[in-house]
This record gives structure tokens, C-alpha cells and sequence, in this order.
């Protein structure tokens, strides 16, 4: 019975101490890990919106998005991280569009995990340059093989087509759901 | 004991103590080995013809690195160096000819070192190695090098093809069926010997009719990709079908000459049956599923992992105890 | 649907062993014979289905509503290690002969790193606690077949003329290798 | 205090308490009686695992020293060191345990003894010569020279010697008797390392075959046995030691014309142990 | 036409050619004989005579020593030289008698030989028939020499259904039971009949292998007007002689693991016990010549001989015209079960059923190479087995594995390692790890008496 | 039992003779999966010898205290409280190396070398000396993720502490980075390093042979312990 008693207080004298240092150290931390967080978003929507000065969250739609202003406080378009399946797992991307959503400014890979080396190509301006000022009218296609002709193409990448496609599909799937909360009237 | 001299009858000369039984079949391994060297060498011609002379160095390289790999490692190891037994040879020309064309020769080289060394000489040389060295080989570079593995651009001076993309990378990606009559000849894009299914089958047929490749593991891989793959086009036409399945990219090839090497699949009857459906199965999976247009490999790479475990549930009932 | 293939991809394509490195130390200590790679398998599937709905339940009925998050590791590991320690005493009672096979590892299993990953790629992915105990099956599943596979393939090189310094490990390691070359082929089929 | 602090501690505090509660439910309920003194006698065996004491590994070893199924000194590997260290444990005298090495019992290498007129096609092993008509060496008693002991031997302690016949190396043999269950011949036995005098045959033919098949054969003429008063004795045409009354002194060692019995320092001292080989299993045989 | 058979087996050459025309010879009498005490599986037997004893021919020199031995005759009228050590066939030597030939001085007399009163095979008793096996020390003449005396008396409580003459003589180059057939056909009906006279049974199968028309035919002539006796033709292949694989292949039925053939309600004779056993009953004779093939390639002029027991091997081929000069293997038995030789001096037993000399073309040597898990042995092997998994953990010694692999199922056939293109030697290691395995149950069952 | 080690031995130790991956294969999940560039193994291996070390002195310090039911339980608890810090500070300092060893912070907890040391080291010895044993571990398990980082790193990307060593000729071999390549170099490695053992081994053995040329040696003395 001594015994038991032993085991109950050992252990959670061990829990208390450990729940409370942790606390401590966090109510340090948390700030600054959501500082970090959200300069990475930031960093994302500058990179997208290279005029934008600021931006705010929009709030009535069911997913995250960011209005972006130039200088002059006028809106210049929307920065929209969508995310989508790639070759490996998840792909996170941010989007930077026009104000009358079907030009692409820019695009950003903010998290990935596919192939090192291949599939991580989509990070890197031969293929993700082709989106800047893409025409998103309709939408984006894709072409394989060849360099891309019409000014909503882009090429897939040798040996990666799947990731490079994977992004064209989020980058559609994310403006044509974006278009229709906004003809819904939303974001305005 | 008595005198123990060997009397008059004999010639006076050494005689021979074995064990029984003192007969002996006519097969050897160097036999088996160099059946199948021969049995690839359509392949090897299916593959100068459609793609040109640069791809016999490729062979070569593939070869002469294999063979040299496996006779520096034997001398490492103090063991008898058996580079003639034709495996390793074997091994450089199943390398060799599951490249794409116009590959390079430093990629080919270090598939056949790799494969040999890695695949095959760490578990032991001949007979003990788990995986197929010559897969592991392309696995090998399949991952290392993807991008050039999967470049399928048809030299200027091969023969005129139909298309330059392989049929179910054609098939995957742009939604292109080749239709059965190239696939058969083998003007069509691929690994250098896969692409012609009569030359495949001239020599698979060959080592099918000696019986140095059992005829099991074939047809159970056949039987095997009308089944799931028959499934899957009856629910989805849009899937390829089973003749497509059948003929495309290296699935015979495979069937002939990779599941049926003999150190890396069952060696019970039965155990070949699942073995070979099993290749099927997960052939079909990764082509029609999968992010890759071919399968074969992975699929057999697969299997091997397997085979000790198949061979110890597929194990032969015992004559005369009773069945569990 | 949804629930299948987060089992396959956990089982096979996502493979905890072969392509997250996850639960390593078991997966060489114990696959040297079948008889106990099996049981390793089974009883680390066990703790794996058990973890996913625990920890499922107290990260979102404890630490969610009270905005502790980052005491998840140490809940969670707290968790593990008692549950472990109950299948060890478990084992013990039951069979003997299991208990000394498994020898040292059974205690490791605490510290299978594929456990606590479990719990925490849960929380990662935000499954639903349906989806929670799929993905521990899966991932159980996934495990006992590499560790079955492996078992096998080590039972035979028993057999097998492997040169001396690379018996044990190192033959273990190479053939981890080529087991994920060879899962590799499924890589891009499920990213759930 | 920050109340997010109090929730925190109370989560931990709350959890710890109640898991170290079922654990002590569980411990009650699940409990299996085991000595603690097992796992203490298993954590100061050499832990190779080598079977040498009779038992299924050192587990299994610890077991049964703590049941007093063997003694402490039962470990031959360990030495005294890991028999004292397992008295202490279990607190009872170590006893003392000698060193114990293997003693290779025939001398009739390549060039003492005579072959068949055969060629032995097979695998070059002792247990797999021994299968066919006995090997190539005339005699049936003696080494077969195929090296099994040296094979069986986990410490590296035995070598074939240039005549063909495996020497013990007394510094690494551990007395664990692997080569002793390897040898088909039953040639090799186990003895204290302070014994000097053995009879180096094994052979039960007649003189006149004895003498034909081996130099160095025990031929069965008994000098030996008349002279030791009872230290060694005649088995069907082999001398035998007796132990228990055996005094080197009285054996007249140039009488025996064989030197079958002779000081174990003399036995082999002209041949030099050859390099282990390594690949002497597969070395292909010579060829006819 | 697809003749009965059973699954696996190999099909070596058959290289019959060479004795099967040749009708049986008597050869003469030896100048020397070496009686091993050891002709038979079991005991072996205890000498009854002393050395420098004066033996008739046909006179018990050894008798039986327990229930499973059998008692040893002298073959010739002679002294005893000798009781110990000698040559024998199984490459061990063991006890035996060594007689020689009897030269009277002063006046001596030769004893007359020893005979057994005939008697008639339509009135014999069943106990008669079954003593005067016993007494003519007759023993299996298929290989493993078993008293058959033992075999004619089974225990009670089994019914037998079916007597199986074995007429396959599955082993390539072997003759001699092929000339019994074409030579003696009645006189081997009739000692089937007696063996089933001796059983109580009343179902006689002949089994004879495709490639012997003749025997077949000389066969089906004696049974012609016999009443439940049959021939059937089998599918040349061997081991069709193996007992298990004649009752499969005969009717179907598997004889369990670790049982005799009595088990399926079968017992089987060989067609030279057949013939023993008529002339033992009917003419009286006792077991004291062998009947066998001398043959290869590797002998000069190969023959179908009578032979006195205690015959050296040498003294044999002597009169065969000796050894050619490119003969490199003597192996007594048949090539694929049988035992090299390294010393001719062995002498002839009551089961030898050949002399097969091999030439150097015949055992060209083949390099070991490893396993290639093809899995030819699994398919060939009879029972069923892995032997290239057995041969390997035998080879590592791993005892236990083996074992539960059945390793001591193993007939030692030699069809795998006939069959292995690695040229392993699979035999070799199964007999091993058989050993071995036996030897660890034996002391288990010990240690846990 | 066993002779005390020196504090400087008790250091050495983990280094080659009980390196933690190369010998004993303890910890390996770490050692395979951050190990695509020598930084991140480095990082890592840091991170695990800060958490070995502070909780081998913690767990030694009330090793007296705990009963041996909830042993395993309070250790890991413990082991896991410096997981959090370590992560809370990383995540908060060093957002982008947290982002790259990723989900693997967290799985220090369960790094069998910490468990193991602790169960076999600190629970029986001083804080001093558990202290210097983990930072003896700990050094021997950051020369293993370095070397194995630096190899991957090399061949894979052709770098070196993302600095370039090799050639632009020079195709990098992707596998190295992905999960295969992680096994097979360190099934490779592992397979020299015995090499390398057996070897000396081999070479101590020989020798002693060579110590006694006119064998055997009667060893008449009778040990006595």
C-alpha cells in the first residue's frame, strides 16, 4: 500500500512540475512562435503582391484569405493560400491574384514534401516564374513537352510532371472556389 | 582391417568415394546461365535495330561493369572468383536493356555496380542475393537519377517510331492509346529491350521450352493481369485494358526474364503461382493508381521482399503427413 | 472510402518504417525470426490502435478546450509508456516464452518512435477519431508488414554466405534500403 | 498565479496521478513472481549466448543458477570472475573453477597417417567425410583433418597446424566444448589446462592394423598399462588414463615405440599452425 | 499411352543395354570368402563357429541375434581363417567370418553340405513357410535387406489387403530383376503366391516398370491362369521402387509419415525375394549366393552372375574380364543409391544387387556452385521436401529447423541431388543433418526418460 | 562487478567503443531521418545530447525516489518535458531549422539512446558521472549524424554543409536524401565499421598466435579470482 502511495505521488509530483515549467516556458514562447508565423504569411503575401504595401484577413468567407493594398491603400488584389495533394503528400501554396481574379501575379510554395530534387523543382523559377502574370481566364493549363504557347500554359517539369500538375490543380481549384464565394457576393 | 591393397582387377589407379547418387543430370549453373545470356539476345538485336548502335555500348558497359564488379568483390572477399557462371553477365544485360536509349554510360555503369555490388554480393553472391540485382540496379537509378531515367527522347538516328513517349506514359498523361500492332513489333518509345514484345517472346519462349525459366510464374503473371486488370477496365473502360496491360512498357519482358530469375522468386510450385499474381496485382495497382506509368519493376522488387515468406507458407505438404 | 485509403496509405505508401524512419529500433532488434517479429508486429498494431484512440480523446477533450497544446508531447508519452508498460505486464502473465523473445524490446516499445509519431501526425492531420483509429490500424498494419517481410528475408539469409562484417545490422540496414526502393513504386498513389 | 499554469499543472498532475494508479492496480493484478536475483546473475554473465554451460543462452543460464539447478562456476566463458560475481549475488561460495581447455586426442596428421587409395569428391568436412566410407584416412579412429573444430571454435582458440591437426590455443580457449560436439571422430576432449601427459589416440584396431594405417597409433601393447599401476589401463586395445591415479613419473615413455603416449608439449611441437582459412570450405578440391 | 506413376522423380539414362541380354551365370567358387556378420538391417548376427573351425557348405555360421536379425550360412564348404575386422561394402569395416576353401589332410573328409528338406508349396504351412525364411536366412532383396522373415509375420490386428511384388528396379544400369523375370517367371509366382500364402492374402500385384517389354510379357504369360494375381505396367521413372512411391503409384494410397507399408493394409516383396523365398520352400536352399549385375561402362564384359556370398568385389570383377582402364568409380548397389567403393576387397552380400563401374566420362566432375533456387529438387523429390533448404540447414547445423522440415523423412533417393544444376551435394548433407537430428531425439527421448 | 572508469573513459566510451549508433543501434530513427544534410544532423544531435544530458542529471539525481513501476513512465515524462523545451525554444528562435527537422523535435522523446541510458546508466549512477556519460553519448552520436549528414549530403547534393564540394559535372545521386539512401548508407557504413573490428580483432588474435609459436602453451596456473 506504501508502495502504491509512492507510485501515485512520484508520478504526478513529476507531472506537476512538468506541467508547470512547461507552462511557463510557453506563456514565454507562444508569442513568439505566432510572431514567426506570421511573418512567414506576410513574407508569403509580399512575395506574391510585390506592390502591396498592406493587407488584411478577409472574414466572410469560409477559408483563409487576404486582401492586399498598394500604397495608396487601394486594394490591388487577393493573396489566397490554398493547399492540394502532390506527388508525396500536402502541398501548401500562396496565391497572388488580381483584383479581377483571372490574372495570376505570382505564386509562393510555402510547404511541400515531395520528391528532393524532382518534385521540389516547383520551387524553382523555371517552372514557377511561368506563373507570374499567367492568365487564369478561364483557367491554367498545362502542356508536357513542349514550351507552353498560349498565355495560360505553363509546362510541367521532366521527370515531375505529376508535381507540376499537382500545383496547377490546386492554383485552379483554389481561384474557381475563391470566384465563386466572391460571386456569392463575399470579400467585397 | 586387412591388407588394403587395390587388387589386381583394378588398373591401380585412384578410385572415386561420393556420396550417392553417381549420376548426374546434364544441367549446370554455367548451363542455365548462358541458356538465358542466349535467350536475351533477340532483345539485344530487337534493341540495336529500333534504337541504333550506340545502344549495344550501353549493353556493353552495363556488362562489362557487372561482370567486373562482381569478380573485384570475389577477390575482396578471398572467395573463387565465378564470373563465368554467366550470372553477372546476365545481370549487365538485364541492365543494360531496362535503360532507356541513349543513356548515359556513367549512369549505366554505376546501375551495374550498384546492382552487383548492393543487390546481389552483400548477401552473398549467386544464389543468396533477395532482390533481383538487375532491378535493384535500375531501382537504383531510378532514384538517383530520375529525370534521365524517364527521358524517353529518340535518337536522330533510330529508326522511325510511332512516338517518343512510352505507351502508358502516353496512356497516363496525355490519354494516348498505341494501338497493339507497334507494341508487338516494338517501334514504340521504351527501355531499349523491352519495347518489342516478339523479341521478347522469342527468347522467353525459348527458356520456357528448355525449361530453364519455369513456365509457372509467366502464366500465373498473365493469368494475373486479365484478372485485375480485366476488373478494373470492366468498372473503368477508360483504364487500360488487359492486351494493352499485357503488351505495354516491360511488363513480358518482366514476366520472361526478370520474375523468372530463378534466385529471387519461390522455388515451390505453388509459391510461384501467388508470386507471379501477385506481381500482377501490384502492377496493375501501381499503373493505373500510382504517380509512376510503369510498375513492373517496383512491382517484382515488391515480390521479392516476399518470396521467403511464400516459400515457407507455400511449402509442399510432406508425402504421407497428414495435411494441416 | 475516405477511411480506406488512409489505412493503405499508412499501411503502404506512407509506410512508417520505409518512409518515415519511424520505429526503427524494433524493426532491427526483433525481425530476426518470424516467431517473434509476428507478436512485435501484432502487439505494436495493439498499442498503436489503443494510443489513436487515447491520445485522440485527450488532446481533444483535455488539451484543446484548456489551450494546452504544447503539452502534448508529455501527455502523450505519458500515456504511451503507462500503456506500454500494461502490455508488458500483460505478456508476462500470458506467455513466458513470448516475453522472453521479445527480451528487452518490450520495454522499447515504449520508445517506438512509431508510436508517439502516430499520435502526433493524428493531431498533424487533424483526423477524426474514426479516421484516428483507421490511421493506427494502418500504420500497425504497415509496420507488421515490414517487420514480417524483413523477418522472412533475414530468416533466409540465415541460410545465406553473407560476408562476415556484414551479418546483423548492416545486411538489415541494405535490405531496409531496398525494401524502400521497392515501396517507392507507390509513391504518388494516396496523399491523404 | 497565471491560471493557464494551474491548468497545466493539473493536466499533468491530474494524468500522472491516474496512470500511476492503474499501473499499481495492473502490478497487483498482473503480477508474475520472478526472483530479482535473475536478472541480476543475467546482467554479469558474459551475455554471448554461446550454450557452453548445457543451457538455451545466458537467460536461461541466470535461471537456472538461481535455482540451483547449477552451480555459479557453471559458465566456463565467464571464469572465476563470473562465478564470484554470481556467488556474491546469491550469496554462497563460488567454489573454485579450474581453467578447462580442449585437448585434441590423435596426432596422426598427413604425414603420420596413411591414406586410401581413393579420391574423396564432397564437401571438405569432417561430419560429411566421415558420412563416405569414413573419410580418406585409413584409419577410423582419428582426425579427419577437415577442420569443423575450427569452424565450431566462436573464440578463435583452435587452428590446423601445417600436418593438418587443429592446435588449441590454451590463452583464448574458454573450455566451452563446441569443438568437442563438432568433432565426429570424438577426438577432442576437455581437461584441465595443468594436465601434460595424454594418450594421443583414439584407435581400437589391432596391432598389426594400427600399425599399418598410422605411425603414431596407439598399437595396444600395454607397457604403459604394466608399469602405471593402474594409472592407465587397457580398453580393447587402446590405453586409457586414470586420472585419479595417474602419475606421469611411472610411464616409460621411450618404451612406447609409437610415442602414443607421450608430454603434451612434445606432442606437436615441430608443425606450425597455418593461417586460418577462410574460405577452405569452398576452395574447390584438386583436380583428377 | 500414360502408364501409373506418382508426382516428382527424375528420369536418369537407363543404360540397361548393357547386361539385359545377358542370362544369369553361376560363377564358381571363390578362393576366399568374407562372411559379414552384418548383412541385414537390425542386430547383427552372433558367429556360432571358432576360428580354425571346419564349416559345410550351407551350415549355419552365425545365427540371428533377436527378433529384426537373421542367421549367416557359410557359402562353401571350409575353415574358419578368421573372425574380426574386415572390408564390407558400407566403406566401415565390421565383424566377419573369413573362411576358406577346405583342404583335407590326413585322410580328413569334406562335411557334406548342409541342406534343408524340400517341401511342397501346395501344403506348407503358414508357420512352415514363415520358419524356413527365418532359417534360410533370407533377407530383402530391394536394397535395405530387411529379414524377411519380419515382413511375413505382421503384427496382429492389420489387415493386408495387397502383396506388391516389385518389379520396377528403378535404378539405371541394374538387370538383375529383369532376368529373374524373363528366366524364372512361374518360380517367382509361386513365391508370391507363398507370400501370400504366409500373409493370408489374397490380392498379388506385379509392378514392372514400361521399359522391361520382356519381363512384362514373360510375366503376363505365368499369371495368366493365376487367380488374383496381376501385372501392372508403371511409367519408367525413378525412384518408382521406393516402397511409398510403388504403393502411390500401384494404388494410390500414401503410406503416413514414420509407417510401414502395412500401414495402407500393402506389403511388398522384391521379385529376387520372390524367387528366394521358392527356393527356400520348394527346393530348400538357403541364402548363401547373391544374385546380381555386374555393369558400366567401366568393366569389360558386364554379366548377370550367381554369386557365392563372401565373393571379394575384386574376385568378382576379375571374372567380369576386369576393369578398363578408364574406370573410376565401383559402386555396389545401384548409381543412384549405391556405395562408392575404396576398397575392393569388400565382399558380396545376401542383398548386393549389383556391381556398376563407373568410367572417369561417367563422374566428369562439376563444379559446386551455390544454390540457385530453382527449385528443380523441390519439384523432383518424392516426399515432398525442400532438400536444398534441408541440405543448407543441415550444413549450418541447424538442427531444430530441420526437423521441422522433415528432414528425416528423407529417403536418400538421390533425386535432387541427381536433378541439382548447382551439382550440390544434397545427399550428402540430408543424410547429415538426418544423422544428426536422429541422434538429438534419441537424446532428447533419453533425457526425458 | 565492474572496475570503475575513469571520468575520462566514462567520456571516451561513447564515442567509439559504445557509440550509441554504431555499436549499440540505439536511436537510429533520428539517425535516418535527419540526416540529409550534415547542419541538420549536427542540429539534431545537439538537440539530443542538451535533452540526455539534463535529464540524465535530473533522473540520476531522484533515481533513489522513484519506485520501479512507474520508472519508465516518470523518465519519459522527464525525457519529454526537455523535448518541449527544446521545441518551444527552437520553434521560437529558430523557426526555419524547426521547420526543417520537423515532425522529429518531438521524437527525441522517444529516442531509444535517451530511455536506454537512463535505464542503464543514470538510474544506477551518480549525476556526475551520468552527466559526463551523456555528453560522451552525445558526442558519439554527433559524429555518427554528422558523418552519415556528410556522406548523404555530399553524394546527394553535392555539398557539404551546404557549401559545394563536388563538381557541377557531377550528377547528384538523389536516393542518398531519400528514405533508401539513408538505409543503405548506413548499412554500408555499419558493414565497413565491422569490417574495420573484425579486422583488429583478427589482428590481436594473430598475434597472440604469433606470441606462442610452438603451441600449446600449458597454462598451468589455476585461475583464481
Amino acid at each position: 500500500m506504501k508502495n502504491i502511495i509512492r507510485m501515485l505521488i512520484t508520478l504526478s509530483f513529476v507531472g506537476v512540475v512538468s506541467g508547470g515549467g512547461l507552462a511557463l516556458l510557453s506563456s514565454w514562447a507562444d508569442p513568439l512562435i505566432a510572431a514567426n508565423k506570421k511573418a512567414d504569411t506576410e513574407r508569403a503575401i509580399f512575395l506574391v503582391q510585390t506592390e502591396a504595401d498592406d493587407y488584411e484577413l478577409v472574414t466572410d468567407v469560409p477559408f483563409e484569405l487576404y486582401r492586399v493594398f498598394d500604397e495608396t491603400k487601394n486594394p490591388v488584389g487577393y493573396a489566397l493560400p490554398w493547399e492540394g495533394n502532390g506527388f508525396q503528400g500536402a502541398i501548401r501554396i500562396m496565391v497572388g491574384l488580381s483584383q479581377d481574379l483571372n490574372t495570376i501575379k505570382s505564386i509562393e510554395i510555402i510547404d511541400q514534401t515531395e520528391t528532393p530534387g524532382l518534385g521540389t523543382k516547383i520551387l524553382e523559377d523555371p517552372f514557377r516564374g511561368q506563373f507570374e502574370g499567367l492568365n487564369a481566364d478561364p483557367h491554367v493549363k498545362w502542356v508536357k513537352g513542349a514550351p507552353a504557347t498560349a498565355d495560360n500554359e505553363v509546362e510541367t517539369i521532366t521527370g515531375a510532371t505529376i508535381s507540376a500538375v499537382a500545383i496547377v490543380n490546386i492554383v485552379n481549384d483554389g481561384i474557381e472556389t475563391l470566384r465563386a464565394a466572391i460571386a456569392e457576393g463575399a470579400g467585397q | 582391417m586387412s591388407s588394403v591393397t587395390v587388387t589386381e582387377a583394378s588398373n591401380g589407379s585412384e578410385l572415386l568415394l561420393s556420396t550417392s547418387p553417381h549420376l548426374h543430370s546434364r544441367w549446370t549453373t554455367k548451363q542455365v546461365m548462358w541458356f538465358v545470356v542466349l535467350a536475351l539476345l533477340p532483345c539485344v538485336i530487337s534493341a540495336v535495330v529500333f534504337f541504333g548502335f550506340y545502344q549495344l555500348l550501353v549493353i556493353a558497359v552495363a556488362v562489362i561493369f557487372a561482370v567486373g564488379t562482381e569478380a573485384f568483390i570475389q577477390y575482396l572477399l578471398k572467395k573463387p572468383i565465378a564470373v563465368m557462371d554467366g550470372s553477372a553477365v546476365i545481370t549487365g544485360l538485364l541492365l543494360g536493356l531496362i535503360v532507356p536509349p541513349h543513356f548515359s554510360l556513367t549512369f549505366t555503369a554505376l546501375g551495374s555496380v550498384f546492382g552487383v555490388a548492393i543487390g546481389k554480393m552483400v548477401f552473398g553472391g549467386l544464389g543468396y542475393n533477395i532482390f533481383n540485382p538487375a532491378l535493384v540496379g535500375r531501382a537504383f537509378l531510378q532514384a538517383a537519377f530520375p529525370v534521365a531515367i524517364t527521358t524517353w527522347t529518340m535518337p536522330s538516328y533510330a529508326v522511325d517510331t510511332v512516338s517518343s513517349a512510352t505507351p502508358l506514359a502516353a496512356l497516363k498523361f496525355d490519354g494516348v492509346a498505341t494501338a497493339v500492332s507497334p507494341l508487338i513489333i516494338g517501334n514504340v518509345g521504351g527501355s531499349l529491350g523491352e519495347t518489342s514484345a516478339l523479341a521478347v517472346l522469342l527468347g522467353g519462349g525459348f527458356l520456357l521450352v528448355t525449361g530453364v525459366a519455369n513456365w509457372r510464374i509467366p502464366a500465373a503473371m498473365v493469368v494475373g493481369v486479365f484478372l485485375f486488370g480485366g476488373a478494373l477496365w470492366l468498372l473503368d473502360p477508360a483504364a487500360p485494358s488487359p492486351v494493352f496491360h499485357l503488351f505495354a512498357g516491360s511488363f513480358l519482358f518482366g514476366a520472361m526474364f526478370m520474375a523468372t530469375d530463378m534466385v529471387t522468386s519461390p522455388v515451390t510450385g505453388k509459391g510461384m503461382w501467388v508470386y507471379g499474381l501477385g506481381i500482377s496485382l501490384m502492377l496493375v495497382v501501381i499503373r493505373v493508381y500510382g504517380g509512376l506509368p510503369e510498375g513492373v519493376m517496383y512491382a517484382i522488387l515488391f515480390m521479392n521482399a516476399f518470396v521467403p515468406l511464400i516459400n515457407r507458407y507455400t511449402q509442399p505438404g510432406i508425402f504421407g503427413e497428414a495435411k494441416a | 472510402m475516405e477511411l480506406i485509403l488512409i489505412f493503405l496509405s499508412a499501411a503502404l505508401v506512407n509506410n512508417f518504417v520505409l518512409a518515415y524512419f519511424l520505429g526503427i529500433c524494433p524493426f532491427v532488434g526483433v525481425s530476426n525470426k518470424l516467431s517473434s517479429a509476428v507478436p512485435m508486429g501484432l502487439a505494436t498494431t495493439f498499442v498503436m490502435v489503443i494510443t489513436a484512440i487515447v491520445t485522440w480523446l485527450i488532446y481533444h477533450l483535455i488539451l484543446v478546450p484548456y489551450e494546452v497544446e504544447y503539452l502534448q508531447y508529455v501527455s502523450f508519452i505519458l500515456v504511451i509508456a503507462s500503456l506500454v508498460q500494461f502490455v508488458e505486464m500483460f505478456v508476462r502473465k500470458v506467455s513466458q516464452p513470448l516475453y522472453r523473445a521479445l527480451g528487452i524490446f518490450l520495454p522499447l516499445i515504449t520508445t517506438n518512435c512509431s508510436i508517439l509519431g502516430l499520435a502526433l501526425f493524428m493531431v498533424l492531420k487533424e483526423y477524426s477519431f474514426v479516421e484516428g483509429i483507421f490511421y493506427g490500424v494502418g500504420a500497425g498494419a504497415g509496420f507488421t508488414l515490414a517487420i514480417t517481410a524483413m523477418a522472412g528475408i533475414r530468416e533466409e539469409l540465415e541460410l545465406a554466405d553473407v560476408p562476415k562484417s556484414f551479418r546483423g545490422a548492416p545486411i538489415t540496414m541494405v535490405v531496409a534500403g531496398l525494401l524502400a526502393l521497392a515501396f517507392m513504386g507507390f509513391a504518388g498513389m494516396i496523399t491523404v | 498565479m497565471d491560471i493557464n499554469i494551474l491548468i497545466a499543472i493539473a493536466t499533468m498532475g491530474g494524468l500522472g496521478f491516474i496512470f500511476a494508479g492503474a499501473l499499481a492496480i495492473a502490478d497487483k493484478k498482473l503480477y508474475v513472481e520472478e526472483d530479482p536475483r535473475i536478472a541480476k546473475v543475467n546482467e554479469v554473465l558474459p551475455g554471448v549466448n554461446c550454450g557452453a554451460c548445457g543451457k538455451a543462452g545466458c537467460y536461461d543460464f541466470a535461471v537456472n543458477v538461481v535455482e540451483g539447478e547449477i552451480a555459479p562456476s557453471g559458465c566456463p566463458v565467464g571464469g572465476q570472475e563470473v562465478a564470484n560475481d554470481i556467488a556474491n549475488i546469491l550469496g554462497i561460495d563460488a567454489g573454485t573453477s579450474t581453467k578447462i581447455v580442449a585437448r585434441v586426442l590423435c596426432r596422426g596428421g598427413n604425414i603420420e597417417a596413411a591414406r586410401k587409395m581413393v579420391e574423396y569428391r564432397g564437401p571438405q568436412t569432417c561430419s560429411t567425410m566421415d558420412l563416405v566410407s569414413g573419410g580418406t584416412k585409413m584409419c577410423q579412429y582419428g582426425c579427419l583433418g577437415g577442420g569443423d573444430c575450427v569452424e565450431a571454435c566462436t573464440f578463435n582458440a583452435i587452428h590446423l597446424n601445417d600436418n593438418g591437426l587443429p592446435v588449441v590455443i590454451d590463452d583464448l580457449c574458454t573450455g566451452c566444448g563446441m569443438c568437442v560436439t563438432a568433432c565426429p571422430r570424438d577426438i577432442i576432449e576437455l581437461h584441465p589446462a595443468d594436465r601434460e601427459v595424454f594418450v594421443f589416440c583414439k584407435s581400437h584396431d589391432d596391432p598389426k592394423t594400427a600399425k599399418e594405417v598410422c605411425d603414431v597409433a596407439c598399437i595396444g601393447c600395454g607397457i604403459c598399462a604394466r608399469k602405471s599401476d593402474g594409472g592407465v589401463i587397457m580398453e580393447d586395445g587402446l590405453a586409457v588414463i586414470q586420472w585419479d591415479k595417474f602419475d606421469p613419473d611411472k610411464i616409460p615413455f621411450d618404451k612406447c615405440k609409437t610415442s602414443a603416449i607421450c608430454y603434451l608439449r612434445e606432442a606437436f611441437a615441430e608443425y606450425q599452425v597455418e593461417e586460418k582459412k577462410e574460405a577452405s570450405r569452398i576452395a574447390p578440391e584438386q583436380n583428377n | 499411352m500414360k502408364f501409373k506413376t506418382f508426382p516428382g522423380g527424375v528420369h536418369p539414362p537407363e543404360e540397361k543395354e548393357l547386361s539385359e541380354h545377358c542370362a544369369f551365370e553361376r560363377m564358381p567358387a571363390p578362393s576366399m570368402v568374407i562372411i559379414p556378420l552384418s548383412q541385414h538391417l537390425g542386430k547383427e548376427a552372433k558367429p556360432l563357429v571358432a576360428k580354425r573351425a571346419v564349416v559345410a557348405e550351407g551350415q549355419v555360421v552365425a545365427e540371428a541375434d533377436g527378433f529384426i536379425s537373421a542367421p549367416v550360412h557359410s557359402p562353401i564348404t571350409g575353415t574358419v581363417k578368421s573372425i574380426g575386422r574386415e572390408s564390407h561394402s558400407s566403406g566401415y569395416s565390421k565383424d566377419a567370418i573369413t573362411i576358406v576353401p577346405f583342404e583335407p589332410k590326413e585322410g580328413e573328409d569334406a562335411p557334406a553340405p548342409v541342406t534343408l528338406p524340400p517341401l511342397d508349396p501346395a501344403t506348407v504351412s503358414v508357420e512352415d513357410i514363415r520358419s524356413r525364411v527365418k532359417e534360410a536366412g533370407i533377407v530383402g532383396q530391394g536394397g535395405a535387406a530387411f529379414p524377411t522373415f519380419v515382413k511375413l509375420t505382421p503384427p496382429e490386428g492389420k489387415a493386408i489387403e495387397t502383396v506388391i511384388l516389385n518389379g520396377c528396379e528403378c535404378e539405371p544400369y541394374l538387370t538383375r530383376d529383369d532376368r529373374f523375370m524373363i528366366e524364372r517367371p512361374d518360380d517367382i509366382v509361386a513365391g508370391l503366391r507363398l507370400i501370400m500364402r504366409a500373409l493370408g492374402v489374397h490380392k498379388g500385384v506385379i509392378g514392372i516398370e514400361q521399359n522391361k517389354p520382356q519381363s512384362i510379357a514373360s510375366m503376363e504369360r505365368a499369371v495368366a491362369s493365376e487367380e488374383g494375381i496381376s501385372i501392372c505396367t508403371l511409367q519408367t521413372k525413378y525412384p518408382q521402387g521406393a516402397e511409398k512411391m510403388l504403393i502411390k503409384a500401384v494404388n494410390g494410397r500414401v503410406v503416413p509419415v514414420g509407417k510401414l507399408p502395412l500401414e495402407v493394409g500393402v506389403v511388398i516383396q522384391n521379385i529376387g525375394t520372390a524367387t528366394a523365398i521358392y527356393d527356400a520352400v520348394v527346393k530348400g536352399e538357403v541364402s548363401i549366393t547373391a544374385a546380381l549385375t555386374v555393369t558400366g561402362r567401366g568393366i569389360h564384359t558386364p554379366k548377370n552372375l550367381i554369386v557365392p556370398v563372401g565373393t571379394s568385389l575384386s574376385e568378382v570383377i576379375a571374372y567380369c574380364g576386369g576393369l578398363t582402364d578408364n574406370a573410376a568409380k565401383v559402386v555396389v548397389g545401384g548409381p543412384m543409391m549405391g556405395v562408392a567403393q575404396h576398397d575392393l576387397n569388400a565382399p558380396i552380400m545376401k542383398a548386393t544387387s549389383g556391381i556398376v563401374v563407373l568410367t572417369r566420362e561417367d563422374v566428369r566432375r562439376q563444379e559446386e556452385t551455390a544454390c540457385l533456387r530453382c527449385g528443380k529438387c523441390i519439384d523432383v523429390c518424392p516426399l515432398h521436401l525442400m532438400p536444398t533448404r534441408l541440405a543448407r540447414l543441415s550444413e549450418l547445423n541447424m538442427l531444430d529447423e530441420a526437423e521441422r522440415l522433415g528432414i528425416t523423412v528423407c529417403m536418400e533417393c538421390g533425386s535432387c541431388a541427381f536433378t541439382c544444376p548447382a551439382n550440390i551435394p544434397l545427399v550428402q548433407w540430408l543424410r547429415l543433418g538426418k544423422q544428426r537430428v536422429m541422434q538429438q531425439q534419441r537424446s532428447r527421448k533419453s533425457s526425458a526418460a | 562487478m565492474k572496475k570503475q572508469l575513469t571520468l575520462f573513459n566514462e567520456y571516451k566510451k561513447g564515442i567509439w567503443d559504445q557509440n550509441p549508433v554504431f555499436k549499440m543501434l540505439l536511436g537510429l530513427c533520428p539517425v535516418l531521418a535527419v540526416t540529409v544534410s550534415a547542419m541538420n544532423g549536427i542540429a539534431m544531435a545537439l538537440a539530443t545530447t542538451f535533452v540526455l544530458t539534463f535529464s540524465s542529471f535530473i533522473i540520476s539525481l531522484i533515481r533513489k525516489l522513484v519506485p520501479t513501476q512507474v520508472r519508465i513512465a516518470s523518465y519519459i515524462l522527464i525525457i519529454a518535458t526537455f523535448v518541449t523545451v527544446v521545441d518551444l525554444v527552437m520553434r521560437a528562435q529558430f523557426p526555419a531549422l524547426s521547420k526543417e527537422l520537423g515532425p522529429y523535435i518531438p521524437l527525441i522523446v522517444v529516442n531509444c539512446l535517451i530511455l536506454g541510458r537512463q535505464e542503464a546508466f543514470s538510474s544506477k549512477n551518480n549525476p556526475l558521472r551520468s552527466v559526463v556519460d551523456a555528453l560522451g553519448m552525445g558526442t558519439g552520436f554527433l559524429i555518427a549524424l554528422a558523418s552519415l549528414g556528410g556522406i548523404r549530403e555530399i553524394l546527394g547534393s553535392r555539398t557539404l554543409l551546404g557549401l559545394q564540394v563536388l563538381p557541377d559535372m557531377f550528377e547528384p545521386w538523389l536516393v542518398m536524401i531519400l528514405p533508401a539512401g539513408a538505409f543503405l548508407t548506413l548499412g554500408v557504413m555499419l558493414g565497413f565499421l565491422n569490417y574495420l573490428t573484425l579486422r583488429n580483432k583478427r589482428k590481436t588474435d594473430e598475434a597472440q598466435l604469433a606470441h606462442h609459436p610452438e603451441l600449446p602453451i600449458i597454462d598451468t596456473s589455476i585461475r583464481q579470482g
